[in-house]
């Protein structure tokens, strides 16, 4: 214990010392960023959730995020004016001794509480931190009559708090505590509302898919730590002990190593990120309250993958196959994203995919090399995204808890604001110039066509690119004429809450059909209605899939509340006293609403291009992160790729207006088919091309497949491994429960033949002697006498023959 | 054979029929009172036995506690035990064949060992007989007591006032050697200490007065007298000298060669008194009794005490109420 | 011839003369025919006292003042038939009374009659007498059995139990006065009482009177001689004790059915025992045969023995008693005048001095020995028509509840006294001093 | 054979005849004194060989005599309780036949 305790002070010292070696001092008031959500949530749960009313429950948590806030801000001011990254140390975390003895020997490392605060971080702290404020003030609003509101306020307020350690960490490692942390946040919030048994498996399945791509990154990081140890002798799990090995001894990792870490890691991000393999998770999270979609499923969360890979940049611009695959997959994700984003019929399940294709965006981005084009859109997104989400929010809370935006429309005039900040949210994301869309999507289409850093031409993913473009437009731009415009399809509903199936006679009949389509094959927007999972295995995450409670979640809720009576449901069915007439919501929504619209708005010329006047503003602030990628061509780093840059300025409007041109198209085509033909073609569309678009509509049955292959072979193993368990296992334990009675019968019977028998017999034997013995006593005095003088007889006739016999033999035998 | 050699045997085969027969009577006879009365002659008989071998106290005390004691009680006994009515007290008894062969190969087991057998010289008794030969120089010196065959160990005592000495002379000293003188002088250390300071010089008594007691008994005492006794050197190696008239007193004897040309001078055995004259047996006994038996002493008073109290106890009457 | 009956056996012993072992026989014979005249005068001078105690003359017709009296009772007793009941035990019955007498003569042997001299010296002289005494309790037994009748088995029982019970106080305090003398040799004792003036503090003078064992320790002492007087009278079955022979109840007692020659030597026995008893009590406790008188010069011994015994005589003869009692006492005192006188010689000597001749010593040890002796007797005729007869059960009350405690106290008391010397002599040490040498 | 050659020899027989009447009449009696006199017969012999041993042997001492006095004494007290004991017996059952005294056998 004593000699345990003693190396870790000497760590503490040691890692003080060796810590950074730029001259930073310790801010050690860094880590009251993280700490203050954290103390927040700790408040909340011992004290909030038993007496404290709801006011001093959401003054305390917005209030927590708002010191932490300005923190980031002076922390940001403090980066801006130093130049280089500060840190903050509360010394050494874990100190594992090095097998020769020495603290940093072989396989010795030292993992110190250390929070790092760089450019790249001081975007992410800023983003999360402020977005989270609006965030917990508009989810004052929208969880006005929540049952359980400290709960849901301590959960935000740890994810904040999670969010912050994943990003100003110094070190892998603990850059992975914030990485779980998160991961568990956004379970609890998912099935926030776990009285309905789909919001609990979504909350599941999100949390247990994010564990696949866990463990692919944890391999990566290990891969990491061992190859570097071994190879360089430093071993260390921090960015900068890392990147300083790496840059010391560059031949330490090889390109295939690094590939292989590259490629561990960026699947670590799908899962984080929601990219294609293990996306399916994000679309179902919308069972968890607005807001939560909004912080979590938008700007925060999903982006963590983003931001792993941009603080990774050093290892990704060594290998551009992983370069290239981290492009290809965010492209083709993006692409695929939306595609189904058009067919969507639920306003959240349409903003998730929507997020999906963003991210793809977002890593083709960062794959090509262009991390700060990568981050900057990241940056961009979380604030146009948070809105949308807040505004689909303010819709449902409007409309009394409806999601499917067939049973919207004309709610321009209901809701205004929403209205318009939702308008303002769509042409940023559409990619409209002036707004911070187009900025950093322009920027990315444009690196990914420039770039030399993949294995094959940029253009290919560029047209890929492009194509999500296209789609991201059209479907934002369905979106809100379906949900803003056209007849108020909510006007004829008998009720809100009435059950989905009694809908007027004017609706058309193939949306019957339709309907009865659906609930044979469940394929409808309205999600297959398939039953309930029948068997209890929970855990049969394929069935979670089917019925999609995000898609289906809704009208559930509109069902569940009905028949279970107004207060029983999650609570947002109350809706606002009167279930009629949707309104607008209150202020409190309608600020963060205002503020994130304004920053979508205006957020976007902090990335102008960089020959604009001190244009982009970001790419130089993230410079000194950011290494540029390695040319595959020439084989040798090549320098900064500014130069190449200037030249072919000419190009570079070319594209921006062709993207402009592209998003134009979108939203026209949009506008086209749904407000001046009232979604007719999409209909024909829908007859003709039926299956492609059941597809589209099903989310090309990607849960399907995993039910059917992950899933099935999962539980076949179960089964198996149950199998085993039962005979093999149980039989062994059993025979041996048998051998051993039967070896106990056994000597049982020994003990009672054997041993009891010999006891008796002695005993008996005992007894028999006694009562020969007895007739000895006569009672008879003189009988006893004649006994003792027998006795003396024979003792004294011994005695004669001991003295005499040397005479008496002489005597008799004659001698001497 | 000298007369009271005679008498002695005389009156051990006398005093040893009268025990034989009492034994017998005791044993035999029909009439419990007669054996009763046999055990008397029995009892009386090893009394003048003990006084035969000098054991005079034994013998007062023999007759005082046997006879006046136990065989008053056994009588007594004998007759609360019987209804005075019935006046020939049949004392039936069980002849038992077995018994008496068993007793008679007993005896003949007791004297096989006792008796020496025919032919003389040292028996395993005479171990204990033989005198103690103490050396001083060329001479042996040994000392019998009074019947001249039992050894007389040195610094032992004898109840007897008469003592055989002998002396061995070596052959080339004996050739002109006319007369040989014994003397036996009193030795005053050991001289009859009364009982007062028999005890070693008591602590408490400071040693300048315990020298003065010692002092004061020597003056009481005659002049240490001393004995002389002249005889002439017999053919055989050892001359015998009997040293008769003892008084009650421990001696010293030393020896005086007289020869044609001088006498020799005071040679004798060592040993603070050779040996120690008792008129009785009865000072020894109370100097054992008070000394190495004092724990066994106090230990039979005990005894009796208890023996006395157990017996009234049990042979109380009970007092009807 | 040396005349030293004492040395007889010695010689025995040491191989002497044969002559010697005659010695032997004659000084027994010479014994038992003392002891025959000296059972007869007693039963004589017994009525003779007892008559004059009742102021009746007593046997008057045979011979002078009846004197031959005894000779006549001894001739009949020898003349009477001899008979044996029927259904006795024939040997015991023969047996008892030689047991008897043997029991109470052997006593004779040991007693010291006369400074250095006594028919058989014993280093265990009252050992021997006591043993010896108890072999009459079993004659006694013997009789009572062997004479067959329940009244001569009853007596026989009693009388033993009282012998045997009585025992106790004179052992005890024959004991205490052992440990003043330290030996058990009766002429040991008697040399003993020789010095020791005023109670034993002056040593070396002859305290006469005052140097007997009676004055040792007076209180203690005297006490004992009490108790040991009393036991005594009990042991001979005398007077307040007599029960065997009360006629009343037992008839005769043991010896009932004896008659002729055998009852006289159950009498005879008697008569013996009390001569042993009171012999025993003088030797302990009067001085045994040293004369009552210090040595004060002889012609004071002349003056103050004339006095005494005239003004005895006087008494008596004013009392009215009878002229013959008075005369015997008058001429007691000057007998003993003349023997003081004879030895005449310096103030101080004393007829027992050593250089005086044998004979003297012998004749003046015996007269004052058998004179105590004599005195005891009377006293004990006397009390025997004087007191009433005891009970069997107030006799053993006497003898285990009275004499043997006493006794026992007496026998403490004297032990302490006896070792004072040593003691004082330890304690003065304890405290510095030089004790009293 | 006469006594004062070997006077050792000559008290031990005659104490070993004492001895062996002793026990033949404790053997023999049925009458519980008798018996105690059988005992007392046995005594005494031993009695007698303690003394011709202290007496008749250089080694001897006075222990032999010492031990006779103990035993004298002992006799006493055994003959005391003995006949107490008999006394009792023939209070309980007016017999002092020793045979059928035998209730101690269960």
């Amino acid at each position: 214990m004593i000699q345990s305790s003693l190396v870790l002070m000497a760590s503490m010292v040691q890692g003080h010392m060796e810590s950074h070696a730029a001259p930073a001092d310790n801010m050690k008031w860094l880590w009251l960023i993280p700490i203050l959500p954290a103390i927040g949530f700790l408040f909340q749960v011992f004290i909030g959730t038993r007496s404290l009313p709801k006011p001093v429950i959401s003054f305390i948590s917005c209030g927590v995020v708002l010191v932490s806030a300005a923190l980031s801000w002076v922390a940001f001011f403090q980066v801006k004016e130093l130049g280089h990254a500060i840190e903050g140390s509360l010394g050494a975390w874990i100190h594992i001794m090095g097998t020769d003895g020495q603290p940093t020997g072989n396989l010795g490392v030292i993992v110190n509480h250390k929070l790092v605060v760089d450019q790249l971080t001081c975007i992410m702290i800023l983003v999360v931190t402020n977005i989270a404020f609006f965030i917990h003030v508009y989810s004052v609003g929208y969880m006005a009559e929540e049952k359980r509101y400290a709960r849901y306020f301590s959960y935000l307020n740890l994810f904040t708090a999670f969010m912050l350690v994943l990003v100003m960490a110094s070190s892998l490692i603990l850059m992975f505590v914030g990485w779980e942390g998160v991961g568990l946040c956004s379970y609890l919030l998912i099935g926030f509302w776990y009285e309905k048994k789909e919001n609990a498996i979504a909350g599941m399945k999100a949390f247990i898919v994010n564990r696949i791509g866990d463990l692919a990154f944890t391999i990566g990081v290990l891969a990491l730590f061992v190859a570097i140890g071994t190879k360089t002798g430093v071993w260390t799990v921090d960015f900068e002990g890392i990147k300083r090995a790496i840059h010391e001894h560059p031949q330490a990792l090889s390109t295939g190593g690094a590939t292989f870490i590259g490629i561990m890691m960026f699947i670590g991000a799908t899962g984080k990120s929601a990219q294609l393999p293990l996306y399916t998770w994000l679309p179902d999270a919308m069972a968890g309250p607005t807001p939560v979609s909004a912080l979590i499923h938008a700007a925060t969360m999903v982006t963590a993958g983003v931001y792993m890979i941009a603080r990774m940049n050093f290892l990704y611009v060594m290998t551009p196959t992983a370069m290239t695959v981290v492009a290809t997959v965010g492209a083709i994700t993006a692409l695929f994203a939306g595609t189904i984003g058009m067919a969507q019929n639920d306003i959240k399940k349409v903003l998730a995919y929507s997020t999906v294709s963003q991210l793809g965006f977002m890593f083709m981005g960062v794959g090509v090399g262009a991390f700060a084009a990568g981050v900057f859109h990241l940056f961009t997104h979380a604030f146009f995204k948070a809105c949308l989400f807040l505004g689909s929010g303010s819709v449902i809370h409007g409309m009394g808890h409806e999601q499917d935006i067939r049973k919207m429309g004309a709610l321009k005039s209901k809701m205004p604001v929403t209205w318009v900040t939702f308008g303002l949210a769509t042409l940023a994301i559409a990619g409209i110039p002036p707004f911070a869309g187009f900025f950093s999507k322009d920027e990315i289409l444009w690196k990914t066509f420039s770039t030399h850093a993949l294995l094959f031409p940029g253009w290919v993913l560029w047209l890929v690119g492009v194509a999500a473009a296209l789609c991201t437009a059209f479907y934002m731009t369905r979106l809100v004429i379906k949900t803003f415009h056209g007849r108020a399809m909510w006007a004829q509903a008998s009720s809100f809450s009435g059950g989905g199936v009694n809908l007027p006679d004017w609706m058309d009949e193939e949306e019957e059909k339709k309907r009865e389509h659906d609930a044979g094959r469940g394929q409808d927007e309205s999600s297959p209605a398939h039953n309930l999972p029948t068997d209890e295995s929970v855990l049969d995450l394929g069935k979670v899939g089917k019925h999609g409670p995000s898609s289906h979640g809704p009208e559930d809720a509109h069902a569940a509340p009905h028949d279970a009576g107004h207060g029983h449901d999650a609570g947002h069915a109350a809706g606002h006293g009167h279930p009629g007439e949707p309104h607008e919501s209150p202020t409190s929504m309608l600020v963060a609403l205002v503020v994130l619209a304004a920053g979508s708005c205006l957020v976007g010329f902090l990335g102008m291009p960089h020959w604009w006047p001190h244009g982009d503003a970001f790419g130089k602030w993230l410079e000194p992160v950011f290494e540029g990628p390695h040319e595959t061509k020439g084989g040798e780093p090549v320098k900064e790729k500014k130069e190449g840059h200037e030249e072919s300025h000419g190009l570079e409007w070319g594209f921006m207006l062709l993207s402009t041109a592209v998003a134009l198209a979108g939203i026209g085509g949009a506008v086209y088919v749904y407000s001046s033909r009232s979604g007719v073609p999409a209909k024909d569309f829908a007859e003709k091309h039926h299956e492609l678009y059941d597809l589209v509509l099903d989310k090309y049955r990607v849960d399907e497949l995993y039910d059917a292959t992950v899933v099935r072979t999962l539980l076949n193993l179960n089964e198996v491994a149950g199998r085993f368990d039962n005979e093999i296992v149980d039989g062994t334990v059993n025979g041996a429960a048998r051998c051993a009675s039967t070896a106990s019968k056994g000597a049982g019977y020994f003990d009672n033949e054997v041993v009891d028998a010999a006891v008796n017999a002695s005993a008996n034997a005992t007894q028999a002697a006694g009562r020969k013995i007895r007739r000895l006593q006569t009672g008879n005095i003189k009988d006893y006498l004649t006994f003792a003088l027998v006795g003396g007889l024979f003792v004294i006739a011994a005695f004669c023959l001991f003295l005499t016999w040397p005479d008496l033999y002489h005597r008799v035998f004659g001698g001497k | 054979m000298t007369s009271s050699e005679m008498v002695v045997n005389l009156l051990f085969y006398v005093f040893a029929v009268a025990a034989v027969a009492g034994a017998l009577g005791v044993a035999a006879s029909r009439n419990i009172v007669r054996s009763a009365f046999a055990l008397l002659a029995v009892l009386f008989s090893a009394a003048a036995l003990y006084a035969l071998m000098k054991a005079d106290f034994i013998a007062a005390a023999q007759v005082l506690i046997y006879v006046g004691g136990i065989l008053v009680l056994i009588i007594f006994a004998v007759m609360l035990t019987h209804r005075i009515t019935d006046v020939n007290v049949s004392n039936e008894s069980t002849p038992g064949p077995a018994a008496f062969c068993a007793v008679l190969c007993l005896l003949f087991a007791l004297v096989v060992i006792i008796l020496p057998l025919p032919q003389p010289g040292p028996n395993k008794w005479d171990a204990g007989r033989a005198p103690e030969t103490m050396r001083e120089g060329p001479y042996a010196f040994v000392q019998y007591q009074a019947d001249g065959k039992t050894g007389l160990a040195n610094g032992g005592s004898t109840f007897e006032n008469e003592v055989v000495v002998g002396v061995t002379i070596p052959e080339d000293r004996r050739a002109g050697l006319l007369r040989i003188v014994v003397r036996a002088v009193e030795n005053p250390g050991k001289v009859k200490e009364s009982l007062e300071t028999k005890k070693a010089p008591d602590a408490t008594l400071s040693p300048e007065k315990v020298r003065l007691a010692q002092e004061e008994a020597r003056k009481t005492v005659a002049e240490p007298k001393s004995l002389e006794f002249a005889a002439t050197p017999e053919k055989t190696e050892t001359t015998h000298v009997r040293l008769k008239g003892l008084r009650e007193a421990a001696y010293d004897w030393k020896v005086k060669l007289v020869g044609a040309e001088g006498e020799s001078p005071w040679i004798g055995p060592k040993g603070d008194p050779n040996f120690v004259v008792h008129k009785g047996v009865t000072e020894p006994i109370a100097l054992a009794l008070a000394d190495p038996y004092l724990l066994a002493f106090e230990a039979v008073s005990m005894l009796l005490l208890a023996a006395l109290v157990g017996a009234a106890f049990l042979a109380r009457k009970e007092v009807k109420e | 011839m040396n005349f030293e009956p004492l040395k007889l056996w010695e010689d025995v012993r040491n191989g002497g003369t044969f002559v010697a072992f005659l010695g032997i026989l004659v000084v027994g014979g010479a014994l038992i025919n003392l002891i025959a005249v000296y059972a007869g005068l007693s039963t004589l001078i017994e009525r003779k006292i007892a008559a004059h105690m009742q102021a009746r003359v007593g046997p008057y017709r045979v011979g002078p003042h009846g004197i031959l009296q005894w000779l006549a009772d001894a001739l009949k007793l020898m003349i009477k038939e001899d008979i044996i009941a029927k259904d006795t035990d024939h040997f015991l019955f023969r047996l008892s009374p030689y047991v008897v007498f043997a029991g109470s003569f052997a006593c004779w042997v040991a007693l010291p009659f006369a400074p250095g001299w006594s028919p058989a010296s014993f280093n265990i002289g009252i050992l021997y007498l006591l043993a010896v005494s108890s072999a009459v309790v079993i004659g006694i037994l013997m009789a009572g059995w062997a004479s067959g009748s329940k009244w001569a088995l009853f007596g026989a029982m009693r009388s033993a139990a009282q012998i045997v019970s009585y025992e106790v106080p004179i052992g005890l305090t024959l004991l205490s006065m052992l440990l003043i003398y330290g030996t058990l040799d009766m002429q040991e004792i008697c040399y003993a009482q020789e010095k020791g003036f005023l109670w034993g503090v002056f040593k070396d003078t002859n305290g006469g009177l005052w140097s007997w064992g009676i004055n040792r320790f007076p209180p203690f002492t005297i006490l004992a001689f009490l108790i040991y007087y009393i036991a005594a009278l009990a042991e001979t079955n005398r007077t307040p004790f007599d029960i065997p022979e009360a006629e009343s109840e037992l008839v005769a007692g043991y010896h009932t059915e004896y008659s002729g020659m055998r009852f006289s030597f159950f009498f005879l026995a008697e008569y013996a025992n009390m001569f042993v008893v009171s012999a025993i009590a003088t030797t302990f406790f009067l001085g045994g045969w040293n004369p009552p008188v210090p040595t004060i010069p002889s012609y004071l011994y002349l003056i103050v023995g004339a006095a005494v015994g005239g003004g005895f005589g006087y008494a008596l003869k004013r009392r009215g008693f009878d002229a013959f009692v008075g005369s015997m006492i008058g001429g007691g005192i000057g007998v003993l005048a003349a023997v003081i006188h004879l030895k005449g010689g310096a103030p101080g000597d004393h007829f027992l001095d050593s250089d005086s001749p044998a004979i003297v010593k012998f004749a003046g040890g015996a007269f004052w020995f058998s004179a105590k002796i004599f005195a005891l007797l009377f006293v004990m005729m006397w009390l025997r028509w004087t007191l009433p007869r005891y009970r069997v059960d107030q006799l053993m009350d006497l003898c285990w509840k009275k004499l043997t405690p006493l006794a026992f106290l007496n026998l403490l008391a004297i032990g302490f006294l006896t070792m004072t010397p040593q003691w004082w002599a330890r304690i003065s040490a304890l405290f510095g001093g030089g004790g009293p040498g | 054979m006469k006594f004062t050659d070997h006077p050792l020899e000559h008290m031990l027989v005659l104490s070993a005849i004492l001895f062996c009447a002793g026990v033949y009449t404790i053997l023999t009696r049925k009458n519980a004194v008798s018996i105690l006199m059988g005992v007392e017969l046995v005594l005494n012999a031993a009695n007698i060989n303690f003394v011709a041993f202290s007496q008749y042997t250089r080694i001897g001492g006075i222990h032999g005599n010492v031990f006779v006095i103990f035993v004298l004494l002992l006799a006493a007290a055994e003959a005391a309780v003995a006949l107490a004991i008999i006394i009792g017996i023939y209070q309980n059952f007016g017999r002092v036949d020793v045979d059928q005294a035998d209730q101690m056998k269960d």
